[in-house]
C-alpha cells in the first residue's frame, strides 16, 4: 500500500511541477482556448466511468456509472471541439493582405 | 487495485504523454490544432484500453451513455457562441466534477468497505468532497453569469464563518471515516456538505468575480481527478488532474494579480455588484464635464488618423460588437491608417476572451498586442477607440493611490492625441470605480451601444468616400 | 514486473519532459554552473553504490561498491562545491558603483 | 527489488523534488545558490534514508569512500582554476560513468541471475554499457583537453564503420543475455566493448569538438544513471537521470546549432585541427594587409572612445586575460565610457564558459549581453575590443555562402566605428577559417598575449591620466 501511494506521490508531483511549466508558457492570446482544453483533457475520467458503468457491480453503481460516462463524455468531446473551433479562428494576417 | 494489463497500462502511458504534448503545443497559435489532434488521438487510445478491461461486460450503459454524450458535448459546441465562453466552461467544470464525484460513489458502493485501503479511501473522500463542490459551485457561477442567479454578492454576517467550520466538519468526518470505512452515513455526509459548501461558498461572491471562482473551481476538479487517480491507481487521471489542477491555479492567480486583488478578496470580500447600472447615480451627478461626441465628429477624428488603436472591453463581448470593430478597421486600414489592437489580460471576464472574440471577427492574431508590447505606442498614436473597456483604462490604477484599484496595470490611453470612448452610459464598469478619462479635454465620449455605434461609423465613413 | 516497467517508465517520461521545460529556462550566463550542477545531481548514484559497498554480498560486490562511493561522492561534494563557487562569483553591479 | 519501508521511499521522493527545485533555481542567478543548498539537503535526506536500508549492515567502506570521496571532490572544486572548467567536468563525467558500471557489475555478480526479471537485465545491460564508454570517452576528452593526447582527430578509414559495428553487436549481446541471463561471459563481453568504443568513438573527434563530446556523454552518463534506477527499482535515480540526460543533450543540441553544425559532422565529421598553429602558414601569406597597431595607438582609441564593447572569446581562456580586462574596463570607466561586454553562445571551449570567468573577474553579470541583445549596438559603439576570439566575429558566417560557418550567428562587430583585436599571430581559430575582419581598414591588429596586451594598455593609459 505504502508502496502504491509512494508511486502516486510521484507521478503527482512530476505532473504538478510540469503543468506548472507547460501551462505558463501558454500566452495571453490562447487563454480561452486552454481553459476549453484542460477540461477536454480533464474528460479523461471517462476512463473511470467506464469501468463503473460496464461493470457487472449491480445497479447502482451501473446507474452512477451512466451518468458519469454521460457527464465526461460531455466535457471531452464538447472540450475538444470547441478548442479546435476557437483555435481554428486565430489567423495570421495573410502576407498578400494589407 | 484494478486488474491491469501491460497492454492497458501502455495505453494510459500513451494518452499521458498525447495530453502533454497538446497543451505544449497551445504555446504557440500555428500549432494548437495539431495539439488538439494529439490529444484527441490519446484520448481515443485510453478509452480503446479501458474498455479492453475485463471488469467491463456489459455495453448497454456505455454505448448509449457515450452517444448521449458526445451528442451533447457536439451540439454545445458547435453552436455556442464565442460571447458565452465563461458560461460554457463553468457547466463543463460542473458535469467534471459530477462525473467524478459520482465515480467516487460507486467505488464506495461496489466494494467491501474493508478490502479498501487507507489511502483508497482517503482518495475516494476527497474526490468526491471536491466533486460535488465543484458541481453545485460551477452551477451557481453559471447562474450568475446567465442572470438566472442575482449576480450581487449574496451574503450575511457570519456566513464565511459557517463555510469554514463545515470545512472542517468535513475533514474531521474524513479522518473518521479512514478509521471506520464501513460507516457510509459518514461518507454520504461528506458528499452533502460538500454540495452545500458548492452554493454557499459561491453565492456571497458577486457575479463579476465568477471567472476567478470559476478558474479555482477548476483546480478543484483537477484535485478531484488526481484524488480519483490515486483511489482508483490510475496515473493518467493523477496526470490529467495535475495538468488541469496547475492550469486553473496558475490562471486564478494571472487574474487576481492583474485585478491586483488578493485571492481572499475576491472569494471572501464580496466585491463588485455585477450590475454596472447599480451605480448609475454617482456617474450622472457629473455629466456635464464630459465631452459627448456625435457620430460625425468621432468620423471626422477617426478619418483624419494615421494610427489607431482599438482597446476592447467587456462592452465588445456584451454587444457582440466583434465584427462591427473589425469591418472599421478594414475601412480605416484601407484608407492608409495603422489599426491594432490592445489586449489586456482581464479585459472582458475571462482570461482571454477578447482574443477569441477578435479572432472569431477573423483579426489576425498578429495585430492584437499585449499590454507590455503596446503601452509606449499610446503616445505616438492618434486615436485610441476604446470599446467597451473602462476599469482596464482607468488612470486612477496609476495615479490614485487610494483607488481599490491602484497598482493594477492599465493601458496609457490618455497619451494619445485624442481617446473615443464608446459605451451606453456614464456608469461604471466591473469594480464599480469612476474613470476620470471620461471627463478629461482630449477624450470624446459617444454613447450609444457599441455594435450600433461602431456601425454607424462605418456608414459615415463609407458616405464621405 | 510489467506494472514495475510501466510506473519506471511513467517516472522517465515525466521527468524527462520536466528535464526538458527546466533546462531550457536556464540562461546562457549560468550554462557552466548548470553543467557542474547536473553532475552533482547525477552524484545520487551514490544511493546505489552505499548498498553495494555497505551489504554483506561477498568481497566482490564490496570492493566494487567502494570504488562507487568514492567516485559518486566525488561527484556530488565535488559537483555542488564547485557549482557554488561558481555561483558566488556572478554579481550584481553595486547600485552605489559606477 | 530492494527492500523499502516507505520513510526510506519518502526521503528519495523529497530528495526528487529538491533536485527539481535546485534546477529550477538555476534559471536566475540572484536565487541560484540557494537551489544548490537545496540540492545539498536533498542529497543529504536521500543519504542517510538509504543508511537505513537492512542492507546496509558494514560501513567499514563506506565510511572511508565517504570520506576520501569528500576530500578529493574538495580539494578539486577548491583549487582548480576557473580556466579548466572543461577539464574538470569531463573528469566527473568519467566517476559518474565509472560508479554506475561498477554498481550494474556488483548487483548482477551479487544476484542469481535468474532471480532478475528482464527488465532488470536489460537495465543492467545499458548500464554498465553505457557507464563505461561515458568513463573511457570522458577520459579520452579530457586526456585531449588536457594535451595528454593529439588534439588532432586521429582516424583511419573505415573506423567509424567499426564502431558502428561493435555498437550493432554488444546490441545484439544484451538480447542474447536478456534470454539468458546466467551467461556471465556475454555481460562482461559487453561491458568491454563499451570500455573500448569510449575509446574508439571519441579519439577520431578534434581536440576542440570535446565540449559536444563531453555535453553528449553527459547525456549517456543520465542514461546509464535512469537505467540504473530501472535495475534497482529507485525513482530518485530515473529522475535524477532524466534531467542530467536532458540536459546534456539539450547544451549540445545548442552548441552544434550555434556552431551552425549537425550533430553526425560533430561525431564523424573529424573537424577542427585543435591546433591554432597548424594553419600558421596559411596567414602568415597575408600578413602584409593588416593595420598593425601599437600599445600607444589602440590606448589613445581607447581614451578617446564613449562607448566601448569586449568581446571575449577563446584566448581569453587561454591567456587568463579576466582580471586584466576588468580592470582595463574599469579604467575606462572612470574615464567616462560606457563598457559592455558581449558573449557568444559557443565562445570559448564550452557553454557559459566566458561568463563564469569573467564573474569570476567580478563583472558583473548585468554587463554581460547575449547575442540577441547586444548585436544591434555595435553600429553605435565607438570601439569593439576583441579579445581572444575569432571565429564568433568573423564576417563571413554572414557573407560568404561557401564557408563552413556560413549561417553561424556572429556579432556585428565589424558596424562599429574602431575594432581593436588581440591576438598573439595571425593563425585561424578554432574551425581553422581566416577571417576578413583583421583585414578591415577599421581594424587594429594588436599583437601578443592578450593578458599582457591589456596590461600594457591599462599601463599605458594610467601614464596619461
Ligand atoms: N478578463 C478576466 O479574466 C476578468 C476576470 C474577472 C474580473 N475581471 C474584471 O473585469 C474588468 C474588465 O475590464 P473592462 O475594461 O474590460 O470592462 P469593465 O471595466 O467591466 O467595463 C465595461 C464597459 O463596457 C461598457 N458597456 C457594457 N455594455 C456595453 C454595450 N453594449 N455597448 C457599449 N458599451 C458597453 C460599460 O459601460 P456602460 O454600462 O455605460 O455601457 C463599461 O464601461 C476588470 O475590472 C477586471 O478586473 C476580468
Ligand atoms: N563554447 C562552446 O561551447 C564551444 C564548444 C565547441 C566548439 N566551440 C567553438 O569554439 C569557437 C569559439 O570561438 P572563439 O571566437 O571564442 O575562439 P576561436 O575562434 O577558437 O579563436 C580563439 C582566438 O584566440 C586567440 N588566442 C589564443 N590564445 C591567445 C592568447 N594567449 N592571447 C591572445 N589571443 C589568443 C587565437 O589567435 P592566436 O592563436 O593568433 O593567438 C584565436 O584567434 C567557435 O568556433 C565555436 O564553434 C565552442
Amino acid at each position: 500500500m505504502a508502496q502504491d501511494l509512494l508511486f502516486s506521490l510521484y507521478i503527482l508531483v512530476l505532473a504538478g511541477f510540469l503543468g506548472h511549466h507547460v501551462i505558463s508558457k501558454v500566452p495571453h492570446l490562447l487563454h480561452t482556448p486552454l481553459m476549453a482544453g484542460t477540461n477536454a483533457i480533464a474528460g479523461i475520467s471517462l476512463v473511470g466511468s467506464l469501468v463503473a458503468a460496464g461493470g457487472d457491480f449491480g445497479n447502482v453503481p451501473t446507474i452512477l456509472g451512466f451518468i458519469a460516462v454521460v457527464c465526461a463524455t460531455i466535457n471531452t468531446v464538447g472540450g475538444f471541439l470547441i478548442t479546435d473551433r476557437m483555435l481554428r479562428m486565430f489567423k495570421k494576417k495573410k502576407p498578400g493582405a494589407r | 487495485m484494478e486488474s491491469e494489463n501491460s497492454l492497458i497500462g501502455f495505453s494510459y502511458l500513451v494518452a499521458s504523454v498525447c495530453f502533454i504534448l497538446t497543451l505544449q503545443f497551445l504555446s504557440s497559435p500555428k500549432l494548437a490544432r495539431r495539439g488538439v489532434l494529439i490529444g484527441v488521438f490519446g484520448m481515443t487510445v485510453a478509452v480503446i484500453g479501458t474498455l479492453m478491461k475485463p471488469e467491463i461486460v456489459v455495453f448497454k450503459w456505455i454505448i448509449p451513455g457515450v452517444l448521449i454524450g458526445s451528442l451533447v458535448g457536439g451540439a454545445m459546441s458547435a453552436w455556442i457562441p464565442m460571447t458565452k465562453m465563461p458560461e460554457r466552461i463553468a457547466l463543463s467544470h460542473a458535469f467534471g466534477g459530477l462525473a467524478a464525484a459520482l465515480v467516487g460513489i460507486s467505488e464506495y458502493v461496489r466494494h467491501d468497505p474493508h478490502e479498501l485501503t487507507a489511502v483508497t479511501i482517503t482518495a475516494l473522500g476527497f474526490e468526491t468532497f471536491f466533486g460535488f463542490l465543484t458541481f453545485t459551485g460551477s452551477l451557481m457561477a453559471f447562474g450568475k453569469l446567465q442572470g438566472l442567479i442575482s449576480g450581487r454578492p449574496i451574503t450575511f454576517p457570519g456566513l464565511n464563518a459557517i463555510n469554514i467550520a463545515a470545512f472542517i466538519g468535513s475533514l474531521v468526518g474524513l479522518i473518521v471515516f479512514v478509521m471506520h470505512p464501513e460507516m457510509a452515513n459518514i461518507f454520504y455526509g461528506i458528499c452533502a456538505v460538500g454540495i452545500v459548501i458548492g452554493v454557499t461558498a459561491v453565492i456571497p461572491i458577486g457575479g463579476a468575480d465568477m471567472p476567478v471562482v470559476i478558474s479555482l473551481l477548476n483546480s478543484y476538479a483537477g484535485l478531484s481527478s488526481s484524488a480519483t487517480g490515486f483511489a482508483i491507481h490510475n496515473n493518467v487521471l493523477i496526470i490529467a488532474g495535475a495538468l488541469d489542477g496547475t492550469s486553473g491555479f496558475i490562471l486564478s492567480m494571472m487574474m487576481s494579480k492583474a485585478m491586483n486583488r488578493s485571492f481572499a478578496n475576491v472569494l471572501f470580500g464580496a466585491f463588485g455588484t455585477g450590475d454596472s447600472t447599480a451605480a448609475a447615480t454617482s456617474g450622472d451627478t457629473r455629466a456635464p464635464q464630459y465631452n459627448q461626441g456625435t457620430i460625425e465628429d468621432a468620423a471626422s477624428t477617426l478619418e483624419a488618423a494615421q494610427s489607431v488603436i482599438v482597446v476592447p472591453g467587456y462592452g465588445l463581448a456584451v454587444s457582440q460588437a466583434q465584427h462591427a470593430v473589425r469591418e472599421l478597421g478594414q475601412i480605416l486600414e484601407k484608407r492608409g491608417a495603422k489599426v491594432s489592437y490592445a489586449i489586456h489580460p482581464v479585459a472582458g471576464r475571462m482570461p482571454g476572451h477578447m482574443n477569441v472574440l477578435l479572432a472569431e471577427a477573423d483579426v489576425p492574431y498578429d495585430q492584437l498586442f499585449d499590454i507590455e508590447d503596446i503601452n509606449d505606442d499610446f503616445a505616438q498614436t492618434d486615436v485610441v477607440l476604446v470599446v467597451g473597456a473602462n476599469d482596464v483604462v482607468n488612470p486612477a490604477a496609476k495615479t490614485n493611490k487610494g483607488s481599490p484599484i491602484y497598482g493594477m496595470p492599465v493601458f496609457n490611453v490618455e497619451n494619445s492625441k485624442t481617446v473615443i470612448v464608446l459605451k451606453r452610459s456614464m456608469n461604471t464598469g466591473f469594480s464599480g470605480l469612476d474613470n476620470e478619462l471620461f471627463y478629461l479635454p482630449n477624450t470624446m465620449v459617444v454613447l450609444g451601444d457599441a455594435k450600433k455605434t461602431l456601425q454607424k461609423f462605418k456608414s459615415e465613413l463609407e458616405t464621405r468616400e
